[in-house]
C-alpha cells in the first residue's frame, strides 16, 4: 500500500502530464464527481455498496440461470457450480499469492464465474471451464491489481481465452433438451447466427425470445435476460446509456444493411435475439470497472460495440461477435474516458 | 488483391505488432503516454510509406535486373537508414513544430523491425508498386492504432496496484495478449 | 577506464541473467514472440542469431580503431546486415525446413536490438578475446530464454517439446499457446517471474 | 588524411567487402536453394497430377502451367497450375491438377498458408492427426467442377460436385473451394485459347 501511495506520488511530480485519474468504481458509486482517488483498495467507506451492487448483479442473473437449467438440465447447473468453484479458488489462492485481504467475499469473483459459464457450450469440458475461470480471475483481474483495477471484463477475458484454445469444443453446440427430449450431448446443432451465417437459415422468432434454441448456456433465452437486465437499471446498478446505445446501434446498422439486400442480411430483430448481443449489453458491456465513467463515453462505447458486432457478424469470419466487440471497446475505454472527461477549471488541454 | 482488402488485412486482421510482433520494441519503450504514442504512430507510418516506396523501387529497378537479390537485406538497412536521415532532415527544415513532435522519435526508427519487415514482406508476397504503398500506409495505421490503445490503457494501469515484478514491460506483454485476443475477432473480415 | 578489469567468467555470466538481453534489458523482443511457437524454431532463431552477433562482435572488435565515429552506426549495419545474409542462405540451402518455419524473421535479425546495441555498448570499447566472451554470453541468454519460451509454448500449445510426445491423451492443447496472443502472455508471465526472481536476490 | 575521405573510405571498403563476401556466398548457397525449390515444385506437381513420365512448363499469359505426359504419347494425362486467393487470415496459395479436357480435378496441394491453426490449417493436415479422420485435401480428388463445387456442411456429399467443409473452419473451406472455383475457369479459358 506504501508502494502505491508513493508511486502515484512520482507520477505527478515527475512527469508534466498528470495522467487520468479513473476513481475506483466504487468510490464513483458513492460520490460521483470525486475524481481523485490515491489509496488502494479496499476502500472501506464504500464497501458496503460494492457488496450491494454484486448481490444484486447475482440476482439478476436468476432467470437467465433459470432458463440454462431448464433448456440445458443438469449440465447447467454442474458448469455453473465448476466455474464458481474455480473463480473463488483461483481468488483465493491470488490473495494468498499476493499476501492481502481476502476478498472472495465482495461477490464478484462469484459474478466473474457465474457470467463466464453462462457463456460457454452446454457441452464444454469441465476441465477446460476451470482454465477459463483461473485465466479470468488470474489474468483478468489480479494481475492487473485485483478488483477495480482491471482493464478487460475478466469472464470475457476467460471466454476468449477458451474459444482461442479450443476453437472446435468452443463451437460445438447441442440443442436444448425440450427440443430434443435427448442427452444434449447426442446431437450437435448450430447457433441461430451460425445457421444464418452459412446456410442462410432463418430461427423462428418465438424460439430465439424463449431460448430454444441451440447457443451458450444463458444467452437463449430473449426474456430471461431482459428481466434480469431490466432489474439492473431499475435499480441503478448498470448505466442504461450502455445497453440502450448497444443494442439501438446494432437495430439501426442492421435495419440499414437489411433493407439494403435483404436476401444478404438478415433483419434487426434477428441480430438483437440471437447470439450474445442482450447477455453482453446487460451484463458484460455494463461492468463498471471495464466501461467508461462517463456518461457521454457510456453512449461512445456502446455504439462503438454495436458498430463492431455488425462488421463481425456481416463481414467477419465468426458468426458471432459480442464477445470481441465488448473486449475491444474495454481496451479503448481509457482513451474514451481521457476524451470525454469533463475539464477541471484551468486545466490544461494535455 | 483488392486495395481496400489489403489495407484492412495490414491495419487490423493482421495488425504488424498484435499478431507479426513487428515493431515491439517502441511499442514497449513508447506507449507510456498517449500524446508521445501518437507522434511515435505518425512518424512511423509517415517512414513506412516513403520505404514501402522506396525499398520496392531499389529492389524491382536495381536488385532483380542485376542479379544481386543477394544484397537485399544490406541495401534496405542502409535505405531506411539514411532514408530517416533524410526525412529527420527535411522535416527539421520545412515545420519545426512537426520536427519538435516528431523529432527525437525519428532516429529510433531505423531500428524499428517494423519497417525492415515492411521491405521484405512486400518482396516475398510480390506486390505490385501500388499495393506496397497501400500495405505500408496500412501497416503504419495498424501500428499506430494499437499503439495508442495501449498508451492509453498504460496511462490508466499507473494508477493500479499491479504486483511489483510485473510492473512495465511485465503487464504491457499481458495487455498486448489480451488487445491480441480480441483483435482475434476481425480474422476472416478479409474472405468475405 | 582504468578500472580493474571484469574477470572473464562474469563477463560471460551477465548474459545469462543479470543483463539477460530479453528478461532485464528487453532487447529483440519480436522474434522472441515471433518464432518460439515450438521449441526447435526457438533454438534455430538463437543460433542464428547468436552466430551474426559472434561474427559481428569479433569484425567489430577488430575494426574499432578504424571505423571513424561519425559512421559506425552505417558501418555496424552494413556488417550486421552481412552476417545475417550469411546465415539467412545457409538456412535456406542446408535446413530449408527450419528456413521455412522461421521465414522473414530470419533477415529481421539485422534490426535486432541487441547485436547492435552490444556493438555499441560492449565490442566498440574493448578487444577481440573480451567481445567474443560477451557475444557468447549474450547469445547463450538469448538462446536460452527463446528455448524456454518456445518448450514452454509448444508444451501446452501441442502437448510435444522438440516433437516428442509430453502430455498424454488426457491433454487437450491449448491452441491459444501457439497463436501470438499465447506468445505475449506467456511472455509477460516469464518476465514478471524473472523480476520476482530477481528480487529475491537468486543469482545463478 | 582529412575526416570525410576517411569516412568515404571506410565504409567503402566494408560495403565493398560486404559485396564480396555475398557474392561469394551467393555463388554456393543459390544452386543449393534454386534446387530445394525444384524439389518442392516437382513434389507438387506429383501430388495433384496422375501419372506421368515427364512434364511440359509452358507459360500463357504470364501464368505458368504444367503439362504431365506419357512418353510415349502426345496426349497430355492432365494439367497442373498454381492459384490463390485470400484465405481466412491471409494468402492462399494452392497448386491444383485437372484432366486435359478441364472437367474434373485430379489433385489439389496447398502451398502456402497462414490459417487458423487446429481449424483452418486441417485443409493441409494430413490423416495422421487422430482426432479428425478426414482428410479434406483428398475429398477433391474427381470431383466435377460443373458449373461449380458447392460447400456441404455436416453432411456426406451426395452429387461428383461437392464438398463436405471442416467442421469448425467453413470459412476456410470456402475459401479454397471459392479459389478453385474461380481460377480454374479462367485458367480454362486461358489454355483452351492457347490450344
Amino acid at each position: 500500500m506504501n508502494d502505491i501511495i508513493k508511486e502515484n506520488d512520482n507520477n505527478i511530480t515527475e512527469e508534466k502530464v498528470v495522467p487520468q485519474k479513473k476513481p475506483d468504481p466504487r468510490s464513483k458509486l458513492a460520490k460521483p464527481e470525486r475524481m481523485l482517488v490515491l489509496n488502494s483498495s479496499p476502500h472501506l467507506h464504500t464497501t458496503k455498496s460494492v457488496h450491494k451492487i454484486m448481490w444484486s448483479v447475482i440476482i439478476a442473473l436468476i432467470p437467465a440461470m433459470a432458463m440454462s437449467f431448464y433448456y440445458f438440465g443438469v449440465r447447467a447447473g454442474l458448469m455453473i457450480l465448476t466455474c464458481v468453484v474455480a473463480t473463488l479458488s483461483t481468488e483465493l489462492v491470488m490473495n494468498f499469492m499476493k499476501g492481502e485481504k481476502i476478498t472472495i467475499s465482495d461477490g464478484s469473483a462469484i459474478i466473474t464465474g457465474i457470467l463466464l459459464a453462462l457463456t460457454l457450450p452446454p457441452t464444454f469440458r469441465l476441465s477446460s471451464a476451470v482454465l477459463g475461470a483461473v485465466v479470468a480471475i488470474s489474468l483478468g483481474k489480479h494481475i492487473f491489481g485485483g478488483l477495480g483495477y482491471n482493464i478487460f471484463n475478466p469472464a470475457l477475458l476467460g471466454r476468449a481465452f477458451l474459444q482461442a484454445s479450443f476453437p472446435v469444443a468452443m463451437t460445438t453446440w447441442s440443442n436444448p433438451i425440450t427440443l430434443k427430449y435427448s442427452a444434449i450431448d447426442a446431437v450437435s446443432t448450430a447457433t441461430p447466427l451460425g445457421a444464418f451465417k452459412f446456410e442462410k437459415i432463418l430461427t423462428d422468432y418465438s424460439d430465439l425470445f424463449f431460448g430454444n434454441i441451440g447457443g451458450s448456456l444463458g444467452e437463449t433465452s430473449a426474456i430471461a435476460i431482459l428481466i434480469g437486465g431490466i432489474f439492473l437499471l431499475i435499480l441503478k446498478n448498470a448505466d442504461w446509456r450502455i445497453p440502450l446505445s448497444f443494442i439501438g446501434s446494432v437495430f439501426l446498422l442492421g435495419s440499414i444493411f437489411w433493407l439494403f439486400n435483404p436476401n444478404q442480411y438478415p433483419d434487426p430483430i434477428f441480430h438483437l435475439l440471437s447470439g450474445g448481443l442482450l447477455f453482453g449489453a446487460f451484463f458484460m458491456a455494463t461492468d463498471m470497472v471495464t466501461s467508461p465513467i462517463t456518461p457521454k463515453g457510456g453512449w461512445i462505447f456502446g455504439a462503438g460495440a454495436g458498430i463492431l458486432v455488425i462488421i463481425i457478424r456481416l463481414f467477419g469470419g465468426l458468426p458471432e461477435g459480442v464477445m470481441f466487440s465488448i473486449l475491444l471497446m474495454n481496451g479503448v475505454t481509457p482513451l474514451i474516458n481521457r476524451y470525454t472527461r469533463p475539464r477541471i477549471f484551468g486545466e490544461s488541454r494535455k | 488483391m483488392n486495395l481496400l482488402l489489403l489495407f484492412i488485412s495490414a491495419a487490423i486482421v493482421n495488425n504488424f505488432v498484435l499478431t507479426y510482433f513487428l515493431g515491439i520494441c517502441p511499442f514497449v519503450g513508447v506507449s507510456k503516454r498517449v500524446s508521445s504514442a501518437v507522434s511515435m504512430g505518425l512518424a512511423v507510418m509517415f517512414v513506412m510509406t516513403i520505404t514501402a516506396a522506396v525499398t520496392w523501387l531499389i529492389y524491382h529497378l536495381l536488385l532483380v535486373p542485376y542479379h544481386i537479390e543477394i544484397l537485399e537485406y544490406v541495401s534496405f538497412i542502409l535505405v531506411i537508414a539514411s532514408l530517416v536521415q533524410l526525412v529527420e532532415m527535411f522535416i527539421k527544415k520545412v515545420s519545426k513544430p512537426l520536427y519538435d513532435t516528431l523529432g527525437i522519435y525519428l532516429p529510433l526508427i531505423t531500428t524499428n523491425c517494423a519497417i525492415l519487415g515492411l521491405a521484405l514482406f512486400s518482396v516475398l508476397r510480390d506486390y505490385s508498386f501500388v499495393e506496397s504503398l497501400v500495405f505500408g500506409i496500412g501497416a503504419g495505421a495498424g501500428f499506430t492504432l494499437a499503439l495508442v490503445i495501449m498508451a492509453g490503457i498504460r496511462e490508466e494501469l499507473e494508477l493500479s496496484n499491479i504486483p511489483k515484478p510485473f510492473r512495465g514491460a511485465g503487464i504491457t506483454m499481458i495487455v498486448a495478449g489480451s488487445l491480441a485476443l480480441a483483435f482475434m475477432g476481425f480474422a476472416g473480415l478479409i474472405s468475405m | 577506464m582504468a578500472k580493474t578489469p571484469t574477470p572473464l567468467s562474469k563477463e560471460f555470466l551477465k548474459g545469462l541473467w543479470n543483463e539477460n538481453p530479453i528478461l532485464r534489458m528487453l532487447l529483440g523482443l519480436c522474434p522472441t514472440l515471433a518464432v518460439t511457437n515450438s521449441a526447435i524454431n526457438g533454438l534455430s532463431m538463437g543460433l542464428a542469431t547468436t552466430f551474426a552477433l559472434l561474427c559481428s562482435s569479433i569484425l567489430i572488435s577488430l575494426l574499432r580503431k578504424i571505423i571513424p565515429s561519425q559512421v559506425r552506426i552505417a558501418g555496424y549495419i552494413v556488417i550486421i546486415a552481412t552476417f545475417v545474409t550469411v546465415a539467412d542462405k545457409f538456412l535456406a540451402a542446408y535446413l530449408p525446413e527450419i528456413s521455412k518455419a522461421l521465414g522473414p524473421y530470419v533477415p529481421l535479425i539485422v534490426v535486432n536490438c541487441i547485436i547492435l546495441g552490444r556493438q555499441e555498448a560492449f565490442s566498440s570499447k574493448n578487444g577481440v578475446g573480451r567481445s567474443i566472451i560477451d557475444a557468447l554470453g549474450m547469445g547463450s541468454g538469448f538462446i536460452l530464454v527463446l528455448l524456454v519460451l518456445g518448450s514452454i509454448r509448444e508444451l501446452f500449445g501441442s502437448a510435444t517439446i522438440f516433437n516428442l510426445q509430453i502430455l498424454g491423451d488426457w491433454f487437450n492443447p491449448w491452441m491459444i499457446m501457439i497463436l501470438p496472443p499465447g506468445a505475449f502472455l506467456t511472455l509477460g508471465l516469464l518476465i514478471g517471474l524473472g523480476n520476482w526472481l530477481n528480487e529475491r536476490k537468486v543469482k545463478i | 588524411m582529412n575526416k570525410t575521405t576517411k569516412m568515404v573510405i571506410v565504409l567503402t571498403v566494408i560495403t565493398g567487402l560486404s559485396g564480396a563476401i555475398l557474392s561469394s556466398w551467393d555463388s554456393v548457397t543459390k544452386p543449393k536453394i534454386e534446387y530445394h525449390k525444384l524439389q518442392a515444385l516437382k513434389v507438387a506437381i506429383s501430388d495433384v497430377l496422375p501419372s506421368y513420365d515427364y512434364y511440359e512448363e509452358k507459360d500463357i499469359d504470364g501464368k505458368t502451367i504444367y503439362i504431365g505426359k506419357l512418353n510415349d504419347s502426345t496426349q497430355p494425362t492432365g494439367i497442373a497450375f498454381k492459384v490463390d486467393g485470400s484465405g481466412f487470415q491471409g494468402n492462399l496459395s494452392i497448386m491444383v491438377g485437372v484432366d486435359p479436357s478441364f472437367t474434373s480435378i485430379t489433385g489439389i496441394k496447398v502451398l502456402e498458408q497462414i490459417e487458423t491453426p487446429g481449424l483452418g490449417t486441417k485443409i493441409v493436415e494430413d490423416p495422421s492427426n487422430k482426432t479428425d479422420p478426414f482428410w479434406f485435401p483428398e475429398q477433391f480428388v474427381g470431383v466435377i467442377f460443373s458449373p461449380q463445387i458447392n460447400v456441404v456442411k455436416n453432411s456426406i456429399p451426395q452429387n461428383s460436385n461437392e464438398i463436405q467443409a471442416i467442421s469448425g473452419a467453413t470459412i476456410s473451406s470456402k475459401a479454397v473451394v471459392r479459389i478453385l472455383n474461380e481460377d480454374i475457369s479462367i485458367m480454362k479459358e486461358l489454355y483452351q485459347s492457347v490450344n
